[in-house]
């Protein structure tokens, strides 16, 4: 199924204005039971919408808490697997687990810059600047063409 | 029902979608905006980090020419999607988006994505066309680079604000409007000129999957057909809406395959043990000249599998197994090799999965799945409405102005609207785009948009803007009113909720316009008692009602669905052939009818009405 | 969790279900055990007024023979089952039936059920086998006669307690065990001998109907598999667990067919105009000897129309408008004769809905259609397993004492089980009893079951109680101990809630099974991948979560569904040709195989293994 | 869709022991929230599991208030129809409501004796008695025949 919240670990981040799970979820699942009267707990959050989770694992990998995690698609995904991100500023770990028990784990690259430090221009030089040509901003160069094609 | 406000905003360029081609257009629009001293404002209904069909991440970029370097020219991208896509493309698109996606990639890697090089710092091909990448971030990084411009150049981008639909000013859009999903906020946008790029159709159809499993569809759900709303309800020319797309993916929890075919080389068979794309390769014949091209359109593989599987002869599995075996076994005679050879191999297939379907890497381990050890099941999927990839459905854009074609009328990209643009998942008949190429394809809608603007540099009227926020929020009125007849509010004689609606309409595609039910086969019989039940639901979609924001978003996500679907319909009926099978069989018409319908057909829809016209194919000469 | 009561009941014959089958053993059984001094229990996870198959009510009574006043006779009864059931088929079942049935019907009458009758008295015949009833209150008026019997015996009705499964003392059943589902109280039933009549079984395979409808199946959702779970769990030998029944139906509301073609004679067609049983015919040489015999069996008859379907000429339709008019055409030359005839037409017609499947009428009003304006869809449902109708699974019971025939060892009725019977939906082999030879059936059974514990006369020892009521509340202490987790107890990694585990196991069924996505298709490798699929089902009921006891009821229904499912698959895979289509079709065993398949395949489960054989069928003498 | 209550006319059948709908429904689905904890409103009725409802009519027939009313299966039934039962004694009518506004109604028996008074022996004579032979109760007289057939 779908991410479900951990109870335990899940704080409502802290009360700040918007929650991590609710900002992220590309399909606006999330919610935060603010005051408990939705039943979820006071300060808890939850998917508001099971059937429509992507899992994408976005809230997962996004929650401070690590309150969030995934268990498969109730309809054809036999209990007792669970695939668990733990994703860092430059590679993201994975644990795998199976149906019988066995653990695997992987670790891959994510980026390769620092957060928030992408320049739009790609240190490209300009192209030719004019808003009728063909060029877009950074071409030809970022092409690695010295023209750009036409026909 | 509580007190809406409404908010005006008022910008040069409004970018409706936050998306591959959306962060394209903003990176390339902020540029020439902040030269030219205009205000571009995005919108997105979710977070621009994570937002459409990347928000989870991707394993390969699917379009990299490597044009400067000679990998591969531009003319020959050209004949592969013209000869995938059955003949039906137009050279004009698909050629300017391959000059410009290598800029998008190179861009890309300098803003910080992996892609995988090889011992003389070569990109690493997967196919003839496509790269590895470690992209579980690539969205992030590529939105990361639209913000940063945006915000060097002084421009808005604002989340959480769903869009309804276009606001027109006669033949010009004049904006969009819409509603904020976290505050109790009706939204107007006016603009000089709009790109829409809020991605393709996915659920128009009934998945596969059930009750919980729900979600889990090859393509986001969240990619709901606003585009295909929004350009259609503008009056813009529609093209190749029958081009659905159905991948074959691993079963149920749709992995990607392109790496295990094209990386692994792994031969996938039915269950008798035989390879279909062999076995039935005479069939290939029939749909000549296509079919005998290399590598054989998508479809034809599809159809070739979904042969065995109508005869019974499923499933079919990935024989993913043998594949690793044998790119091991090169290695067989050293045993330190081979133990690395297969981590690598490992490493790699998991995380193809973990980077763009991470369902699929549970399903293995909830399954005791070991890729090393056993096969696997493939199957299709259901359809799909999706510009950028292997289908061909969207609007009918202007060619750009330097190369010649015989479609263009003044702005690369712009639609037969004035001053709407598209691209990614939302322009037709130039698929095989993908991310890179999605991304490349709104950087030029994005430059030629503001070329527009600095033509027409005036604010178009906005018109009644209240009777439009009426139309916006009359689920949520029409709730208020009706609900507390029934002493639960989901059962209400008086209306029907969003995902209610969204099964009414996605049975009768299923079953009337050959969804996975119908094994993919319809007729002109089908369809035509399909468009009675659609004409009823139109009408009952004016009972939608809405519990609350969130449900107001559902309930608009399935009109534009409705609204895809009646234009798919519409365009399979008037095509008297059947040309992608694989795709879909038309059982009346089981030929394709090259003399007759090597054409596109374009649907309009205008004051209320649909109007259906073959256009011409008149290809590059290539 | 809260305590539960352990009750324990203690009676001489105990009846679970309370049907047709049960009202027919509960009328009977009441008047011998009376004679006898013993007492008798019948136990309804319902209310006996509306519970089982007729809760709606039935507009015909598919089975009477009139073989007292020469109308048909017995022998050509048994004939036309064992055609209909392409010759496999318990002759000896079907004649003891047929011969009791009259007699049920006219105690309906005698006991208040409006039977239509022609101008001499004589019953109105819709075909040859059936007769028309105003049956509104069908069930209503056939459990009150039980009720008087019962309470004038000193008997026990006890409502809303669901049977889990049998208790065993060794080879002899020794009652049943399960729980109220309105107070919190465990029920262990002790008896002598146990009538298992809970009707068949529905939901097995994935429905047609999708979110909200999914309830509107056919035959009702409460008949959810609690019979052959009984039986298969005593030790039983089942038999036909292959013959499903796929019923043609009105598309969607699944109204019934049978008024239309035989009391209408209206025709059916494809889309095309033709008519698929004419136009096919020549298909049906195939299946001879059966296909050649009139009326042709109900799996032919859905044969033909599915092809069509398949090739993509759908829809179906049943043209109501011509047949009206052909009927209505003798007056023609009278307007007001004519318009009388009309008006008696459209009171038939939507009586035929109305008194038994109201969603049918509900649809035709909901859509405009009025009958003799259009005609209406028609389409072949899911796959169900009822006995008691056009399929043929069951359990293995004894024929009639006085009747020669080798199967035999006993007691009527009886399965091979010790003091265990069943009857309805519940008996394999012996289809077309339909409402009223269900209750026959029961009537017999009941009267055998009393004749059992005269000879019997010991009370079976129950063994560990403790254990049965753990294990039948297993799913309530799971969800107790582990729904804190997660802040959604809905979702949660340590548990399956019922409905989520109903569509896994229906998804199971359809994609590997020959359910209606795979139209209805399937293969031994097919079949071999649903039961690892199915074994991994099994071991996760064991994590069956319920919150509450409403949903620990749906829990043990879907178990005893999953159990259904498996016997189906099992059996179809060890009968290696195709036998049924229209029913099922086995794509790599596509001929029927009379030299080496005409028998019955039995199967049992014991000591947690199955156990498969073949089963020579000898026929009786007519 | 399946069954709804409607609040005005639901009066939780004046808090009996047992409502009507909750009795009679065949699949269990009609409840009562007694005292509005529920979130249906204290003492209304509701159905607590709507998509396994089979639209059989049974609540809507027995509710004495004629509180339940069925609205057709949202993921096939266009809007706007309705069929509403009224069941007497010894006839039901019903009335057919088109979705273009026609009405249609229908009056059918549906049983010939008062309630409550069905005979199980029916008037008919009882059999040979014998627990051993092959008749039943009241055979073979019921069955029309001088002799239960054999053979
Ligand atoms: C989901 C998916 C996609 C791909 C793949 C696998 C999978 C599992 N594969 S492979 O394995 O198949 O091969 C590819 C791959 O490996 N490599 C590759 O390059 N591309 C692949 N794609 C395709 C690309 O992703 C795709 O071509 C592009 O993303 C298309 O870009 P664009 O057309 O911009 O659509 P989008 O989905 O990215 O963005 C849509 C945006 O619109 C927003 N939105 C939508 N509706 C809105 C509304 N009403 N109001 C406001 N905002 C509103 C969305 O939030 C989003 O921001
Ligand atoms: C649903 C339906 C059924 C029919 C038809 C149309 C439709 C729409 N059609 S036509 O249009 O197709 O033709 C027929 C028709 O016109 N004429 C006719 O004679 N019969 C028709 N049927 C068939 C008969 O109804 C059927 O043959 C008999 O009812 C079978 O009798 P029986 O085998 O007793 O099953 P049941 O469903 O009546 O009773 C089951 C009982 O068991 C209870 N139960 C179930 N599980 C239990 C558990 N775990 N614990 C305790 N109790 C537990 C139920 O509550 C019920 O009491
Ligand atoms: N068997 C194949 N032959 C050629 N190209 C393929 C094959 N499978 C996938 N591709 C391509 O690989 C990329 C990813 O494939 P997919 O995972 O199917 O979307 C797309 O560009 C596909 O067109
Ligand atoms: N009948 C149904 N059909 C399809 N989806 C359903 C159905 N019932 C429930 N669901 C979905 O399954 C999820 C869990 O449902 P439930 O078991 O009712 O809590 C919900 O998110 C529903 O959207
Ligand atoms: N076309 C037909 N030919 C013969 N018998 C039929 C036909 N259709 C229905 N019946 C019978 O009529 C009764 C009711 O049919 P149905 O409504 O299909 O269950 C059953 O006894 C069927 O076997
Ligand atoms: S992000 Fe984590 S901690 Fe924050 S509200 Fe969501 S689940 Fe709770
Ligand atoms: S997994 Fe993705 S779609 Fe599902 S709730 Fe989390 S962020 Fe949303
Ligand atoms: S039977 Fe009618 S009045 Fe009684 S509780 Fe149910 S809905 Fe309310
Ligand atoms: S219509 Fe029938 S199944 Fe549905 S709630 Fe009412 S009694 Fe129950
Ligand atoms: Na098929």
């Amino acid at each position: 199924m779908p991410s479900y919240v951990i109870v335990e670990k899940c704080d409502g981040c802290k009360g700040q204005d918007k929650t991590a799970c609710m900002y992220i979820c590309p399909n606006d699942l999330m919610l935060l039971d603010k005051d408990g009267s939705m039943g979820y707990g006071a300060m808890k959050a939850f998917n508001r919408d099971v059937s429509m989770c992507w899992e994408c694992y976005n809230c997962v990998k996004i929650c401070p808490q690590q309150a969030i995690d995934i268990r498969g698609y109730a309809d054809f995904m036999p209990l007792g697997g669970s695939v668990v991100p733990l994703r860092g500023s430059d590679s993201i770990m994975w644990t795998v687990k199976f149906r019988d028990g066995n653990v695997k784990r992987f670790k891959f690259p994510i980026r390769t810059t620092a957060e928030g430090s992408a320049d739009p221009m790609g240190g490209f030089p300009v192209g030719d600047g004019d808003i009728k040509s063909a060029n877009l901003m950074t071409e030809p160069a970022s092409c690695g063409a010295d023209v750009l094609p036409t026909r | 029902m509580p007190n809406f406000e409404t908010v005006q905003v008022t910008t040069d360029l409004l970018i409706c979608g936050g998306g591959m081609a959306a962060a394209g257009a903003a990176v390339e629009a902020a540029y020439w905006a902040k030269k030219n001293g205009l205000k571009v404002t995005l919108v997105d209904k979710a977070a621009f980090d994570r937002s459409g069909a990347v928000a989870m991440g991707l394993s390969a970029i699917n379009e990299y020419i490597g044009y400067a370097a000679g990998d591969n020219s531009l003319e020959d991208y050209v004949k592969y999607v013209r000869q995938d896509l059955m003949g039906i493309a137009r050279d004009d698109l698909v050629y300017n988006i391959a000059r410009h996606v290598d800029g998008s990639v190179h861009l890309f890697e300098k803003w910080g994505l992996p892609i995988w090089t090889d011992e003389n710092g070569k990109f690493v091909r997967e196919g003839r066309w496509q790269i590895m990448i470690n992209g579980e971030s690539y969205k992030v990084i590529v939105a990361e680079a639209a913000k940063n411009a945006m915000k060097d150049a002084g421009c808005d981008i604002i989340e959480r604000v769903f869009i309804v639909g276009p606001i027109m000013d006669g033949e010009r859009v004049a904006g969009a409007y819409g509603f904020s999903t976290r505050e109790n906020k009706f939204y107007v946008f006016n603009a000089k000129a709009t790109i829409a790029v809020m991605g393709g159709a996915v659920h128009v159809f009934r998945p596969r999957s059930v009750g919980e499993g729900l979600g889990r569809s090859w393509y986001p759900p969240f990619n709901s057909g606003s585009t295909t709303y929004f350009t259609l309800q503008a009056g813009a020319e529609m093209t190749c809406q029958e081009i659905r797309f159905i991948p074959v993916r691993f079963k149920d929890a749709y992995g990607p395959v392109g790496a295990w075919f094209l990386l692994f080389k792994s031969r996938a068979t039915s269950a008798t043990g035989g390879e279909y794309m062999a076995e039935r390769k005479a069939e290939l014949n029939n749909w000549a000249p296509y079919g005998l091209v290399k590598p054989i359109p998508a479809n034809l593989r599809n159809y070739l599998g979904m042969l065995d599987v109508d005869a019974g002869l499923g499933p079919l599995y990935m024989e993913t197994a043998e594949a690793i075996q044998k790119l091991a076994d090169a290695f067989k005679d050293d045993p330190k090799a081979f133990k690395k050879k297969m981590k690598t191999l490992e490493n790699e297939a998991w995380e193809d999965f973990l980077d763009m379907t991470c369902s699929q890497a549970l399903l293995w381990a909830s399954s005791n799945i070991y890729p090393e050890q056993s096969r696997s099941e493939i199957a299709a999927c259901e359809p799909y409405f999706i510009g950028s990839h292997s289908g061909g459905s969207g609007a009918w854009v202007s060619g750009p102005e330097d190369v010649s074609t015989p479609y263009k009328w003044g702005y690369g990209n712009m639609t037969t609207t004035k001053g709407l643009f598209t691209a990614g998942d939302g322009s037709g008949a130039s698929s095989h785009k993908f991310s890179s190429g999605s991304h490349a394809e709104g950087r030029f809608a994005g430059k030629e948009a503001v070329r527009f603007i600095l033509d027409n540099n005036t604010l178009p009227a906005l018109g009644d803007v209240e009777a439009l926020k009426a139309k916006a929020l009359a689920p949520l009125a029409r709730f208020e009113e009706f609900s507390a007849l029934s002493t639960d509010p989901l059962l209400n004689p008086n209306y029907i909720r969003p995902m209610q609606f969204m099964f009414r309409l996605q049975k009768i595609m299923d079953e009337y316009a050959g969804g996975v039910v119908s094994a993919f086969k319809t007729s002109d019989k089908l369809l035509e008692r399909g468009l009675e039940l659609l004409a009823m639901l139109q009408d009952d979609s004016g009972k939608l009602a809405a519990n609350g924001v969130y449900e107001l978003e559902r309930c608009w996500e399935n009109v534009h669905r409705m609204w895809q679907a009646e234009a798919h319909v519409r365009t399979i009926l008037f095509r008297e052939e059947t040309r992608w099978p694989g795709y879909y069989f038309r059982a009346d018409k089981p030929k394709m009818d090259e003399a007759n319908w090597k054409c596109f057909v374009n649907c309009t829809f205008k004051d209320g009405k649909w109007e259906m016209k073959k256009v011409p194919v008149v290809p590059m000469d290539v």
